[in-house]
This record gives structure tokens, sequence and C-alpha cells, in this order.
């Protein structure tokens, strides 16, 4: 039962990590990543009622209200601020991008291979889904020109790993974890700021236009 | 005391001897091209002229003009000294050797070259720049030459060069030292200034050399830039003759085989003033730049000669 | 305590001295105090090299100082040759700088030039006494840092100055690395960074090695003797820098570079085989006929004296290259003599050169030209430093009563003597030596008589030379005693026998190869002789006597214009430049200069017939330069422009590379 | 494992000047920073005599002798760096800001410091991320468009390579719990070097490769590095000085404490291989872009990425000797280019633009200026006696002795050519003669363009900073037995 919710939770995790590249509407990028907020803290708490452990539950309630609550109010609130709707002109297609994902997610599956090999629990046997998801964000920041766009390509990234972490290990100290989703939700103010400021600054948060400082 | 008044007596019998040898030069030449020409004593005669006249000196010379012709005079008065002219055993045997001998000449060089630019004149450093390059030119052949010579005996000791002649005839007449004799005898017609190379006695100014750099001398100076032209004249004919045609050279320092040696030296060279005075005549000045074609060839004969004397030795 | 330890320590001490009085002294007493403690410390290193030579042999090792290695200091013969040379450079630059710096304006005598100076003399000090791979590699690199500063002291006043530094530290820093990688992996093949094990493993090294180390320390080491084609920074910084800084370098400096090749070739690898040193023949060969054609073609007479520089290099190589033949073919004893040729060239070199060069600066302040076209007058108004310029020419030409013909002549006597079973290619090389050191003599007279005879006689051909007054006594002083030291050389180089006997038996490469009575030099294997003093007083007292004679019984000469061929006065520009004297030469070597030529005729407005002006413009750019390293400059500089694509702002593509990174670093697991 | 408050004044004092700087004046504040600064180096030398008996373990922190060296290399770049701001500081006009920066550089000094002095590794990673955050709007500083350019490149490149670095702590941590540890523990240092015989390798692999892309984005390592000359270049001259001097060591610090776990699991071959790639890729990219260099603060953040790709060249050979080569270098490089990047911050002051073509003859205007800056960069270059010199040349004999030959020749051919370029683009503004009017670049939106008024004291910490450097290159002296320890910490694990 529990593996089937945990297989169920991973699949939507990697689905809408998928979702994020298909979607150009900067609101859907959002709540898709909040519903995979909600897919990687269902993965924490069914991980810690599986292994009956306290801490494991502690850090799945922190992740959770962090990236469920948190971080999309935070993007929504740069959302209303840069009122820009659309991601219109991806350096990559949706179809390349798609396809890329597909290709990055093989790769992801071929490079865990050790994680898998060595956990002491067979839920390690999703742990690729994490670093697909990984690569996906990368994939996502690398290619989306809004400033979101990469604010949520940078989160993909760390739902990835975490969601590595939980599969894994059965998540990290609590107190390393900690100290993570602190830098994280910083990180995210930070370039809450940073993007209000590139709005004044160039009027738009088209990342393409940041070019003055080149060799 | 002895080897220094051989060397004495040498370099007086080439200071002697040197205005002859130009006078029966010109005197040969005459005849040859149908005219009267001076007499064979003619050079000494004009010598004595410019000694009695005042000397001059441009006005804006200065040390260097008055001293090269001493210089001159002096390295080609030591040269005479110390080449085994009358006897094998160099009168001041060590002292120095080909390579030295070829150093002074050019220094005496070099001092007239100094002079011709320390008048300010055009003509001067004319006469300069050419002497110079063509100085430079017969360098490489000279001791090329020199190089065949001396890897016969192992040394540059010019006693010991022509003493082996004298005492092993067999050996001069190689094709090595043929090459070697050729080569040296082109350079010695540069580096004294006769033609092809050089017309001593032109003064067009196009074609001078040797007189451009001498123009401005007048009375003793004069005099003593043409005497040592003289000499350096009759000390490289008679190291030609001396390497190349060895007999009659004194093994030892007995008087009576010095006179034999001494008059033996006069003929020789005699003999070959003649030979170049009758060569001259059918012979024009080259044109300055076709000058190191002639260099390069007599180097060329250097080199064979060298390569010869290794390769058939 | 020991001699060499006391004077080298002493040297070092007294430069650290003269560092900080470079910097704290006022400026109206700085060059004589600079200049004072340079001569000071320049004759303390002289000392320890008189101390080393005459056999006193001293090693130190320092662990505290140079981190992750340590300093060992070792001192032999050898490094004592050349810390006397150098010491004895810079004792007669250091009284020649109280005058010049004190005396030329800002630059030289400005505080970081002055704190310099003696510290780059402590620098190439260091570089003969070191001992071990990690000390020479910093002495060198400290003397290149203290060098590269020092040619910079005028950089405000000329722009050139700019260029001719960058060269020089770019060529400079090339060479350290190769010598860097050189002695590295000559340290890593014997497992020792020590000279003194590098001699002991060398035996065992492979032919590769030993061969891999050799040319790439040569590089380095004929780069910095300014060896062609390696040479291109020499004529710019040389011509460039103040001119006590130039006789520095060109005197001392560039000997190191002979000093490297000496210490690695005979020393710690203890000779090689033939190839090594036919290559090097073939690098000293061409130094020595570029070098001086290129200086013959100049009219700069600080970049005359540079390229002659690397002419008397190019000998030097061709006599090292002789005594490495010859070692090799069983030869012990000539091998000898080239070696002390080589070693008695670098010396002489470095006497005259010093005075040239300081010559040169005496002229240039006085003038404030370095063209000798526009130079001219100078006997009449500087008679003392025309006097002691001859004696410089007098060496460098290679004439008799000059220093640098009895280096010569020993060098043609090492190439002059024959193998019976030399084999072919000696047979061919040697002449081929022979007339390479011929012509690049005889093409050195052109290129000094041109230098005095252009430079200094007849008229004044520019404002700067009409005004020139005679240089301080200072300046006159140490060019004196360069001079003296240069007739010393010239007249008497049988006292340096014992000396060079010395350091060749100290490098195993022969016995003593000098010996001889108080005047004449004998050589070991070889018949011949000279003896210079005898042909000094045969010269000059018969010169001397036939000048008496003449003023004895002739009439005294009477000053008159000079023949004008009846055209009215002569001119200042009737005479003959530099650049005509050179002319014949460059035309006979116009293949190997290459000279740029342009005329531009102008016509007049009325009629194409008619001639307003011609323009006549020629250059003689440096060929080398020209063809090897203008298209490797330029090849860099698109390389760099081209790079600033990587960096082109875009935000995205700097995450692709991250991306690629982190995919290849995946694969990599994944492909194993 | 006795206590010492030597391992909480790293951390303790720049807090404390952070709220002083809350609290108190300008000027107060920024020489509180300093004392900071001079307190975390006083700890670290303080602690090198106190973990000569042993490291010592405090809860999460953790010394040993290479801690207090790094302490030493903060202690000592961020002394320069903050005496040097506070001139800098009276410099620009922009008050207002001044607390703000104050504050952010002593957090980044508190975050620097506790990357080194954490045992766990996870802490490590947390406090080199938030070196990110801290420093991020000191990049952004000027709130020019440049600046907030710089400074979101800064923050989306840096959290996206730690991120990579994170991943590879879970992997880490995951070999570890498969080891047998639990907790917490499993990610302490001591532990894990301890454990390491029972770490699984192919997770280790993938693990050591992670890392070094992680923290290599952090440390300036090619192909990560393209965030550092933007950020460098915009940032307030200190802050440059941090980032270049300790900041990109810090980053490479945890790449040397993971080596010790993945050498001791893998042996030498795979790091050695990624590092060498990383190391060339970065000499050749530095080299390349200083060729046509155009502005004077990406120079020295190109000398940066030139410096770290020797770090890790040297790192790959690996061995003892290179190994203490690598210390060294980090701490001469640190000295060296915090006073060169603070120079480059009065110079601009002083012109009112870092392009490199507006600058000229600046050694005939601001001697003492010029000659530091100029003496920084024959330091950076690698000239003796500074300290760069003693370190190259450490680094190429280890690598000629570990048979590397190839791979230093082309390392040293690289860094030839940087060294052309910056000799280049140096000698073109320092030298010369001194242009008649200062100019003044109209494109340069710094505050102050065109004033020229420097004080004599703002040069005090530069030559401190290349005395320092010199001596350094002269003799080690004290530092001699640390650096061995270190490098003894490197290499067998305790």
């Amino acid at each position: 039962m529990t593996d089937q919710l945990l297989n169920l939770a991973c699949g939507l995790f990697l689905l809408t990590a998928v979702g994020v590249l298909w979607r150009r509407e900067l609101a859907a990028l959002i709540t898709l990543l909040t519903v995979q907020g909600v897919a990687l803290a269902g993965i924490a708490v069914l991980l810690a009622v599986d292994q009956r452990h306290a801490e494991t539950a502690g850090v799945a309630l922190a992740v959770g209200i962090l990236k469920i609550a948190v971080l999309p109010y935070l993007l929504r609130r740069i959302l209303a601020r840069v009122p820009e709707a659309r991601e219109t002109a991806p350096l990559v297609n949706v179809a390349t991008s798609l396809l890329a994902a597909a290709a990055l997610t093989l790769l992801a599956y071929a490079a865990a291979r050790p994680l898998i090999d060595l956990a002491p629990s067979p839920t390690a046997g999703a742990a690729p889904v994490g670093i697909a998801v990984m690569l996906i964000g990368f994939f996502l920041a690398a290619t989306r020109r809004r400033a979101i766009s990469q604010i949520v390509g940078v989160l993909l990234i760390d739902n990835g790993i975490a969601a590595v972490a939980f599969l894994a290990t059965g998540g990290v100290p609590l107190l390393v974890e900690l100290g993570v989703s602190a830098d994280l939700l910083l990180a995210v103010l930070v370039l809450q700021v940073l993007t209000t400021r590139l709005h004044a600054a160039f009027g738009g948060t088209d990342l393409d236009d940041l070019r003055e400082l080149h060799d | 005391m002895i080897p220094w008044l051989l060397a004495a007596g040498q370099a007086v019998l080439v200071m002697l001897v040197a205005p002859l040898l130009i006078g029966l030069m010109r005197a040969v030449r005459a005849r040859l091209e149908g005219r009267a020409g001076g007499r064979v004593l003619q050079p000494w005669r004009e010598l004595r002229k410019q000694l009695r006249k005042e000397p001059l000196i441009p006005a804006d010379a200065g040390a260097f003009f008055t001293a090269a012709p001493a210089v001159l005079v002096a390295t080609s008065v030591l040269v005479a000294a110390v080449a085994p002219f009358l006897s094998t055993r160099g009168p001041l045997s060590g002292v120095a050797d080909l390579v030295v001998v070829v150093g002074l000449l050019l220094l005496g060089a070099v001092a007239l070259a100094l002079a011709g630019l320390d008048t300010g004149t055009a003509f001067g450093g004319m006469g300069a720049s050419r002497e110079m390059i063509i100085a430079a030119l017969v360098e490489p052949t000279l001791l090329l030459a020199v190089f065949a010579l001396s890897t016969r005996v192992g040394s540059t000791d010019l006693g010991a060069i022509v003493a082996a002649g004298a005492t092993r005839p067999a050996e001069v007449f190689t094709p090595a030292s043929a090459l070697a004799a050729a080569a040296l005898a082109l350079a010695t017609l540069a580096e004294a200034g006769r033609l092809p190379v050089d017309n001593p006695a032109t003064h067009l100014e196009l074609t001078m050399v040797h007189e451009a750099m001498v123009l401005e001398y007048a009375g003793r100076d004069l005099a003593l830039v043409e005497w040592a032209a003289a000499m350096r004249l009759t000390i490289l004919l008679g190291l030609l003759a001396n390497l190349f045609i060895p007999w009659g050279v004194a093994t030892d320092p007995h008087p009576g085989a010095l006179a034999v040696a001494a008059g033996v030296f006069v003929v020789k060279l005699a003999a070959l003033g003649c030979l170049v005075a009758a060569g001259e005549v059918f012979l024009a000045k080259l044109r300055l730049f076709r000058v190191p074609e002639l260099l390069a060839g007599s180097f060329v004969l250097g080199l064979l000669a060298v390569v010869a004397s290794s390769v058939l030795a | 305590m020991n001699g060499v330890a006391a004077s080298l320590g002493a040297a070092f001490v007294l430069a650290g001295v003269g560092g900080v009085a470079g910097l704290a002294v006022p400026a109206r007493w700085r060059s004589a105090a600079v200049g004072a403690v340079t001569a000071a410390v320049g004759v303390a290193g002289a000392v320890s090299g008189v101390a080393a030579v005459s056999g006193t042999g001293w090693q130190v090792r320092l662990p505290g100082l140079l981190p992750l290695a340590g300093v060992t200091l070792a001192v032999d013969p050898l490094a004592g040759w050349f810390l006397l040379l150098i010491g004895g450079v810079a004792a007669v630059v250091g009284v020649y700088t109280i005058g010049y710096a004190g005396t030329s304006g800002l630059g030289p005598a400005a505080r970081g030039s002055s704190a310099v100076l003696p510290v780059f003399v402590a620098a190439m000090l260091l570089v003969p006494a070191a001992g071990s791979v990690s000390t020479f590699l910093l002495a060198w690199e400290l003397m290149a840092m203290a060098s590269l500063l020092l040619v910079l002291s005028e950089h405000r006043h000329s722009r050139a100055v700019r260029s001719a530094a960058l060269w020089y530290a770019a060529m400079t820093q090339a060479g350290f690395v190769v010598v860097l990688l050189g002695l590295a992996w000559l340290a890593a093949a014997v497992g020792g960074e020590s000279f003194a094990a590098i001699r002991a493993g060398a035996a065992g090294l492979s032919p590769v090695v030993s061969g891999g180390v050799f040319l790439l320390c040569v590089a380095g080491f004929a780069s910095k003797a300014g060896a062609v084609p390696l040479h291109p920074w020499l004529p710019r910084a040389h011509a460039e820098a103040p001119s006590h800084v130039s006789a520095l370098m060109s005197a001392a400096m560039v000997k190191l570079g002979v000093y490297g090749i000496v210490r690695l070739g005979f020393d710690l690898l203890g000779g090689g085989p033939r190839w090594w040193w036919l290559l090097l023949g073939a690098l000293g060969a061409v130094s020595a006929l570029y070098g001086i054609l290129q200086a013959a073609v100049a009219a700069d007479l600080k970049r005359l004296l540079a390229f002659s520089t690397s002419e008397n290099v190019g000998l030097i190589l061709l006599g090292l290259a002789a005594a490495g033949v010859w070692a090799e073919a069983g030869q012990p004893a000539v091998a000898g003599v080239a070696l002390a040729a080589a070693l008695l060239h670098a010396a002489n070199h470095a006497g005259f050169k010093t005075l040239l060069f300081c010559g040169a600066g005496s002229v240039l302040r006085a003038t404030g030209t370095r063209d000798l076209d526009r130079m001219g007058g100078l006997s009449r108004r500087m008679p003392a430093t025309t006097a002691l310029f001859t004696v410089g020419v007098l060496g460098a030409a290679a004439l008799p009563l000059g220093n640098g013909f009895i280096s010569e002549w020993l060098l043609l006597q090492s190439l002059l003597h024959r193998d019976p079973a030399g084999g072919t290619v000696l047979t061919i090389a040697a002449p081929v030596a022979v007339a390479v050191v011929a012509l690049t003599a005889g093409v050195g007279v052109v290129t000094y008589v041109k230098a005095l005879g252009v430079g200094f006689l007849a008229r004044p051909r520019g404002e700067g030379a009409a005004a020139a007054v005679e240089s301080p006594p200072s300046m006159l002083a140490g060019m004196g005693l360069a001079a003296a030291v240069c007739a010393g050389l010239a007249v008497v180089p049988v006292v340096l026998a014992p000396a060079l006997d010395r350091v060749v038996t100290g490098l195993r490469a022969g016995p003593g190869p000098l010996g001889g009575s108080s005047a004449t030099l004998r050589l070991a294997g070889i018949a011949s002789t000279i003896s210079p003093l005898w042909i000094a007083v045969g010269v000059v007292g018969l010169a001397v006597g036939c000048a008496a004679a003449g003023r004895a019984l002739g009439r005294a000469r009477r000053r008159v214009p000079a023949w004008d061929c009846g055209d009215g006065p002569l001119t200042a520009r009737m005479e003959y430049t530099a650049t005509a004297f050179a002319e014949p030469l460059q035309r006979v070597f116009d293949d190997v200069l290459a000279p740029e030529q342009a005329v531009d005729v102008t016509q007049s407005a009325e009629s194409a017939y008619l001639v307003r002006a011609v323009e006549y413009r020629r250059r003689l750019p440096d060929r080398v330069e020209a063809r090897l390293y203008r298209p490797l400059i330029t090849a860099v500089d698109a390389i760099g422009r081209a790079a600033r694509a990587l960096a082109t702002g875009s935000v995205h593509r700097y995450l692709a590379y991250m991306l690629a990174a982190l995919v290849a670093v995946l694969l990599a697991g994944v492909v194993r | 494992m006795t206590r010492t408050p030597a391992l909480y004044l790293p951390l303790a004092a720049p807090v404390a000047a952070a709220v002083i700087s809350a609290l108190l004046g300008r000027r107060t504040a920024a020489w509180a920073g300093v004392g900071a600064a001079a307190s975390v180096l006083a700890a670290g030398a303080w602690l090198a005599g106190t973990v000569r008996g042993g490291p010592i373990v405090a809860g999460l922190l953790r010394a040993d002798a290479l801690t207090a060296f790094m302490l030493i290399v903060v202690g000592a770049v961020a002394t320069i760096a903050c005496w040097a701001g506070v001139h800098h500081l009276a410099d620009e006009a922009a008050a207002a800001t001044d607390r703000r920066y104050l504050i952010l550089v002593q957090l980044f000094i508190t975050a620097m410091s506790l990357a080194v002095l954490a045992d766990n590794l996870g802490l490590l990673w947390v406090a080199v991320e938030a070196t990110t955050i801290v420093t991020a709007f000191l990049v952004g500083h000027r709130r020019s468009r440049a600046s907030v350019e710089a400074a979101w490149k800064y923050v989306v490149l840096c959290s996206v390579g730690i991120a990579i670095a994170f991943l590879g702590t879970a992997c880490v941590y995951a070999a570890a719990v498969a080891a047998g540890a639990h907790g917490s523990a499993a990610l302490n240092w001591t532990n894990l070097t301890g454990q390491a015989a029972d770490l699984d390798p192919d997770l280790m692999r993938l693990a050591a490769g992670l890392l070094v892309l992680g923290f290599g984005t952090k440390a300036g390592l090619a192909p990560m590095h393209a965030w550092l000359p933007d950020a460098h270049s915009q940032a307030p001259a200190p802050v440059s000085a941090l980032m270049s001097g300790v900041l990109l060591s810090v980053a490479f610090y945890a790449i040397l404490r993971y080596k010790t776990i993945t050498d001791a699991v893998l042996g030498h071959g795979y790091t050695r291989t990624l590092l060498l790639v990383a190391a060339l890729a970065s000499l050749a990219v530095a080299a390349a872009l200083l060729l046509a260099q155009r502005d004077y603060k990406r120079m020295l953040a190109y000398s940066s990425i030139e410096h770290m790709g020797l770090v890790a060249l040297g790192t790959a050979i690996g061995g003892r000797l290179a190994i203490t080569a690598v210390l060294l270098h980090v701490l001469g490089h640190g000295l060296s280019k915090a006073v060169a990047f603070c120079g480059a911050g009065q110079l601009v002051t002083a012109t009112g633009s870092s392009r490199l073509a507006a600058v000229r003859g600046l050694a005939a205007r601001y001697p003492a200026l010029a000659a530091s800056f100029g003496l920084a960069l024959l330091a950076l270059l690698g000239l003796p006696p500074f300290s760069l010199f003693a370190s190259e040349l450490g680094i190429a004999r280890a690598g000629l002795a570990a048979g590397q030959g190839w791979v230093i020749a082309a390392a040293f051919a690289l860094v030839l050519v940087a060294f052309a370029a910056v000799a280049r683009h140096g000698g073109r503004i320092l030298l010369g003669p001194p242009d008649p009017t200062p100019t003044i670049d109209p494109a340069a939106s710094a505050p102050t363009a065109g004033a020229i008024r420097l004080r004599p004291a703002a040069i005090t910490p530069l030559v401190i900073g290349l005395v320092a450097a010199a001596a350094l290159g002269i003799s080690l002296g004290p530092l001699q037995e640390l650096l061995q320890a270190a490098a003894t910490t490197i290499l067998l694990g305790r």
C-alpha cells in the first residue's frame, strides 16, 4: 500500500516537472510547482510513516510548509509585482524541451544506478525520479527567458534533490535540512527582490536583456 | 738579439722594396699598354717630393685623421717584421700567427677608413664605406685559406707553415693547396686595392675606393699612406710567394742563407708583381656591386680548399 | 669564515642597504648613494668571484628561505668566473651611475628604479651562486623582475618603453617557463633538486630525458642570452632602458644565459651527444651572422650595440658548441681551449659592452639622441668620451689591440683544429664555423667603424650634437675603469689563464687549456701561440715613433677647408650618414635583411613630367620578428577576440555550460 | 578534545561587529569590522597553536590544522578588505546603504568562518550556500543596471551550482548510512574519514563528480565560472577582494575535504582526472578571455579563475609538496588579490572608469597607488619575492615528479599567455606619460566619477598586504609547521 502510494507520489512528482516544461502561463507554472510540493511532502510523509521515524516526519512537515505554502506564496507575489503572464518565446521550443526531458530522464535512470544498488530501502528504486526532476529543472532554467521561469527552474532542481535525499536515505539529518530550507527560502527572497529590481531597471524580466556584462 | 735584428732587417727590406714594386708594376703595365711610362724608381721620387711638401688637414678633421697614417705604417711594418719572408724560423716566433697578420692588416684599413670619415666629406665617407665592406667580405676567404693551410701542419704559425712547405715541397702542390692559392690570390687583390676590385690609378668619383679615403691627405701624411699601401701590397704578395713557392727561404738564421733568401724573395716579388701588372692590362674594374660576386667566388674556392684538404689529406 | 661567503654575504647585505637607500635618500643625493652602493655590491661580488676562481669552494643550505624548497648556495670556479664578471660590470656601472642617473632627467634617478638597481645586481650574483634547481629559478626570476622594473625606468618619457618592456616581460617569462619545465623535469628524473644530486644522477638518465631537458633549457637560456631567433626583446629592451641598465643587462645579465648553458651542458649533464652541440652551434652561427648584420644596418646607436650583443653571444655559443663537439669526439684538450675561448669572450664582451653602452649613454645624455645620423662632431666636443669609446670599439670590432681579438683568436684556434677521425659532419661544420666567425668579424668591423666614424667624427649633423658637452667626472671615471679593464684584457690576457684553467678543469671538460709566460699565450693541444703584449708594444711603438719622426722632421700641419669640388662650402648634410655607410652592405645582404623601401614621387600640378618632390622611405624591420613572432601574436590576438564569444553575457548560455558539465560527469559515471 | 574560545571567536566576532553596525555610527562600525576580521585572523593563529595536539571537536564544529590555516586566510584577507573598505566607504557617497553593507560583509565573514569550522559536511554546504545569499546584495550594492544583472546571474548560477553539490552531499550521506552511520553524525568529516573503507565506491564516484562540479561552481572553476567575472566586476572593491580572495578558496576547501574521503575510497585517479580537466579548462578560459579583456576589474576576476585553476591543478597532482603548495597558493593569492582589488577600487574611484581603454599613465598621476596595484599584479603574475612564485614552483615540481609533465607544460603555457595578457593590460593603464586631464568615462556609472582625491592612509592596508605576500614568499616562519600539518590532514585524513 505504502509502496503504491509512494510510486503514485513519485509519478506525480515527475509529471509536474514535465508539466512545467510544457505550460507557458507563469501562473500555471506556480500551480504545478505547488502540486509538486504536495507530491514531495507526500513522499516524505509516506517514508516517515513507513519507517516510523519522528525526525523524518518533522522534516516532512517543514518541507511541506515551505514547498506548499511559503514558496508558492512568494512566487505569486512576484508575479503580482511583475505582471508578465506568459513565457512567450523559450529559447528551446516546447516540443524539443519535452524530448530533452525524456533524454534527461533516461540519463537520470542510468546515473542513479549506484544509489539504487546501495540504498537500504526498496523506495530507493524511485530515486532516479528526483535526479530526473533536477535535470529538468536545470534544463528549464537554461532555456526559459522569464525571471520567474528561472526561479521555478531553481526550485525544481531543489525539489529533485530533496526527493533524492528522501528516497535514497530517508531524508538528510533534520539540522541540515533546516539549514537547507532556510537557505532556499532566503535565496527565493533574494531573487524576489532582484526580480523587482530587474523589472525596475530593465523594464521587464526577459533575462536575455541581461547582456550588459560580457567580454 | 739575432731575431730582433732579423726582424728589423726584414722590415727595412720591405720598406725599401715596396715603392720599387709599385714602380715595376706601373712600368710593366705601361710597356704592355704601349706607353713609355715612368721608371721603376719613380714612386720613390714621388715619396721624396711629398715628404717635403706642407701637410694640410681639413678644417673639421681631428686626431683620427692625423693618427691614421702612422697607424697604417706601424701595422704594415710590424707585419713585415714578423712574417717569415727570409727565414722559416719567423723572426719573432710565437708573437703573431697568420690570424694576427690578417688582423693587423685590417687594423690599418680601419684606421684609414676612420680617417676618411673624419674629413667630413662625402668622398671620405664613401671610400670608407666601400673599403670596409670589401674588407668584411674578404675576411671569410682569408680565414678559410688560413684554415686550409694550417690543417697541413696543425698550426696557424706562419713559420711552421712555410717551413713545412720548404722541407716537404710535395705537399704544397696538392689540389687543396692550389685552390687555397687561387682563393688567397683573389683576396690579396681585393685587400691591396688592385683591379678588378679597385683601380689605384683612377680618381673618377664613382669608382674610387682607396683613393676616396685618402683624398684629403697631403704632404708627409700622403707620403706615409702611399708608402704603407705599397708595403701592404708587398707583404701580401710576399706571403703568397712564400706560402705557395716555398723555395729559397732560409731554414736557419745563417747570414749567408739569409742573403740568398733576400735575393730570392725580391725575385719572387718581382715575378708576382709583373704577373699582376700583366693581368691588370686585360681587366676592367668591376662595378662595386659585382665585387661581392667575385668575393663569393673566392670564398667558395677557399671552402673547397678546406674540404679538399680534409678529404684528400 | 670563508672568503666567498663573506664577500657574497656582504654583497647581499649591501644590496639591501642600497634598496633602502634608493627609497629613503632624498633626490639630491640619491644617485650618488645608489651608485656608490651598487659599485660596492659589484666589488664585493667580484671579490667573491676572485676567491672562488682561485679555488675556494663554498656551499650552504638555508632551508628556512623560499617556502617549499629552501635555498642552496654552492660556489665553484665556474660560478666564480661569472661572479667576477658580474661584479666587475656592476662596479663600473655603479660608478658611472652616480653621474648618469644624477644628470639625465627624472627617469633613471626615480625612487623606484634607484631602489631596484642594487637589488638587480644582487639577483644576478645569486644566479651563479645558486646550488639547486629551486634556488636557481628563484634567482633567475628575481633577476628578470628587477631588470624588467629597470627597463621601465623611463616609461613616462617615451611610449616605446612600454612596448619594449612588454616584449621583454613576455619573452623572459616564456624563457623562464621552459627553463622551469626543463630543470624540474631533470630534478624529477634524478630524484633530487640540488645540483650535487643531479650531477650524481645524470649518468643514469635516458637520452630522451637528458635531450629533452637540454632542448628546453637551452631554449630558455638562449632567449635570455639574446640568441637569434629568440632575441626580439633584446634590441628593444636594451635600447629603451636607461644606459647604465642597458650596460648591466647586455654585459652581465645576458651572460647568465651562457652560464646556464655551460652549467647544464657541461656540469650537470656532463656533456652530451653530438647533435646537442651541432644544434647549439647552428644557433650560435645564426645569432652571430644575423645579429651583426642587423647591427651593421642599424642607425640607432643603442640598437646597434644591442644587436651586437646577439652577435657576440652567437660567437660564445659557437665556442661552447665546439667545446661540446670536441669533448664528445675525445679531444679534451681542444675542447678545453674552445670552452676557455667562450668564457674569455664572455668576459671580454662584458668589458667592451659595458664601456660602449656607457659611452652611448654619455652621448645620449649630451645630445639627446640615439640616432647616429643626428650625431657627429663629438670627438672635439667630448674628447675623453670619444677616446674611451674608441677603446671599446677596438675590442668590439675584434681588431688587434682590442680585447675581443684575443678571444676570437682562441675561438678560431679551437675551430681550425682538425680531428682526423672527425667524420664528414665535422669536416663540413668546422670550416663553415670558421667562415661564420670570419664574416661576423668582418661585418663587425664595418659596424663599429660606422658607430665610431659616423657617430663621433667629422661635423655635427644635429642641434643636440652641436651643443654637446663632455660628461661629468664620475661617468668618465666609470668608463675609464671599463677601458682600463678592456686594455688589460687585450694586452695581458695571460693573467686570466690560471682562473680559466681552474674553471675548465673544474668542469671536467679538459686539461688546463691555457698557459704561457707573462707575454705569450700558449694552448694545450694546439701549436699556435700569440703574444698580445708584444703586438701592442710593436704597433703603438711604431706608430708613435712614426708620428714623432714626422713631427720632428717635417713641417707643421695647416688647417684648410676640405676640398668641396668648387661647389661652395661643405655642409653637414653632405656627410655620409650611418644609413648611407651601411647601404652597400644592405644591398649585398638584401635577401637576408629584406628592406622595405618606398619611393613617392609628387608631380607638379602643371605637368606630369615635372617632379615637385621625391620622398624616399626605407625601413629595415627585424625579419625574424616579422615572420616568426608577428603571425604568432596575430593568431593569439585572434583567439582572444574569438574567445569573447564564450562570455556573451547570456545567463542561459552560462547555465547551459553547467548543464553540459553535469551531463558529462553523469555520463562519465555511466559509461565508465 | 578541549573546547576553546578560539573555536567560537571567528563566528562571534563578526556577528558582534554586525550588531555594532546595526546600532552604532558608520565609522565605529567600519573599524569594528576591521577588528572582527582581525579577530578571525587571531583565532586562526590561536587555533594553529591549539590543534597541534590533535583536532578539536565541539558539537557541529571542528578545528584541525587545515581549519586553522583557512581561518588565517579568511582573517588576513578580510582584515585587508575591511580596512580598505573603511576608506572605500568614505569615498562612496551613498551613505544610506552603508549600514546594510557593513552588516552583510560581517555576515559574509561569519558564513565563511562557519564553512571552515563545520565538522558536519551538510553544515559546510549550508554555510557555503549562505555566502551566496549574503553576498547577493553586496554584488548588487550599487543598484545600477549592471550590478542588478550581475547579482541575478550570481544568485542563479551559484544556487544551481551549489545545488549539485547538495546532491553530492546527499549521495555521500546515503553511502555513509549504508555503511552503518546514523543521523547527523553520518555527515561528520571525522566519521567519514574513519569509515572511508566501508563506503560504496560506485556511489562515492558519483558523489565525487557532483561535489567537484558543485563546489567548483563557487570556486570559479571552468566551465562553471561564468558568474565570477560579472560579480567581481560589479561588487564594491572590498567585497570583490573578499569574494576572490577567500570565497573561492573556501569553496575549494570543501573540495579538499571531500577529496580526502573520495581518495580514500576510490584512489587518486578519478578526482585527479576531474580536477585536471577543470584546471586546464579554467586556465584556458582565463587565458583566452584575458587576452582581449577590456575592463580591469574583469581582468582581475579572470586572473582569479586562472589561479583557482592552478589550485585545482595542484590538488589534482596530490602528494605532500603539491598540497602544501596549493595551500600556500591559496594564502598568497588571497593576499595579492585582495590588494589588487582594493587598489582597483581606488583606481575606479579616482578615474571614474574601470575600462582599460579609458585609463592611461596612472603611475605618473598616482604613484603610490599605481605602485601598489602594479606590485599586486606582479605578485599575481607569480614573480618573486611574492609567495605565488614559491607555490607555483612547488606545483610545477610536484607535477613533474608525479609524471604529469605534459599537463604541467600545457598549464604553464596557458599561464604564460595569461601573464602576457595581464602584463599588457596592466602596462597600458599604469605606464606611459600622464594624461593631461583625468579621463571620465561617460559610460561608467560610478557615483563619484572624477573624484581624484586619494588619501595616503588608504594605501596602508595595501602595503601591508603586499609586505605580507612578499614575506611569505621569502620565508614561511611559524606557518611552515601549520602548513605541513594541514597538508597531512588533507593527505591522511587526520
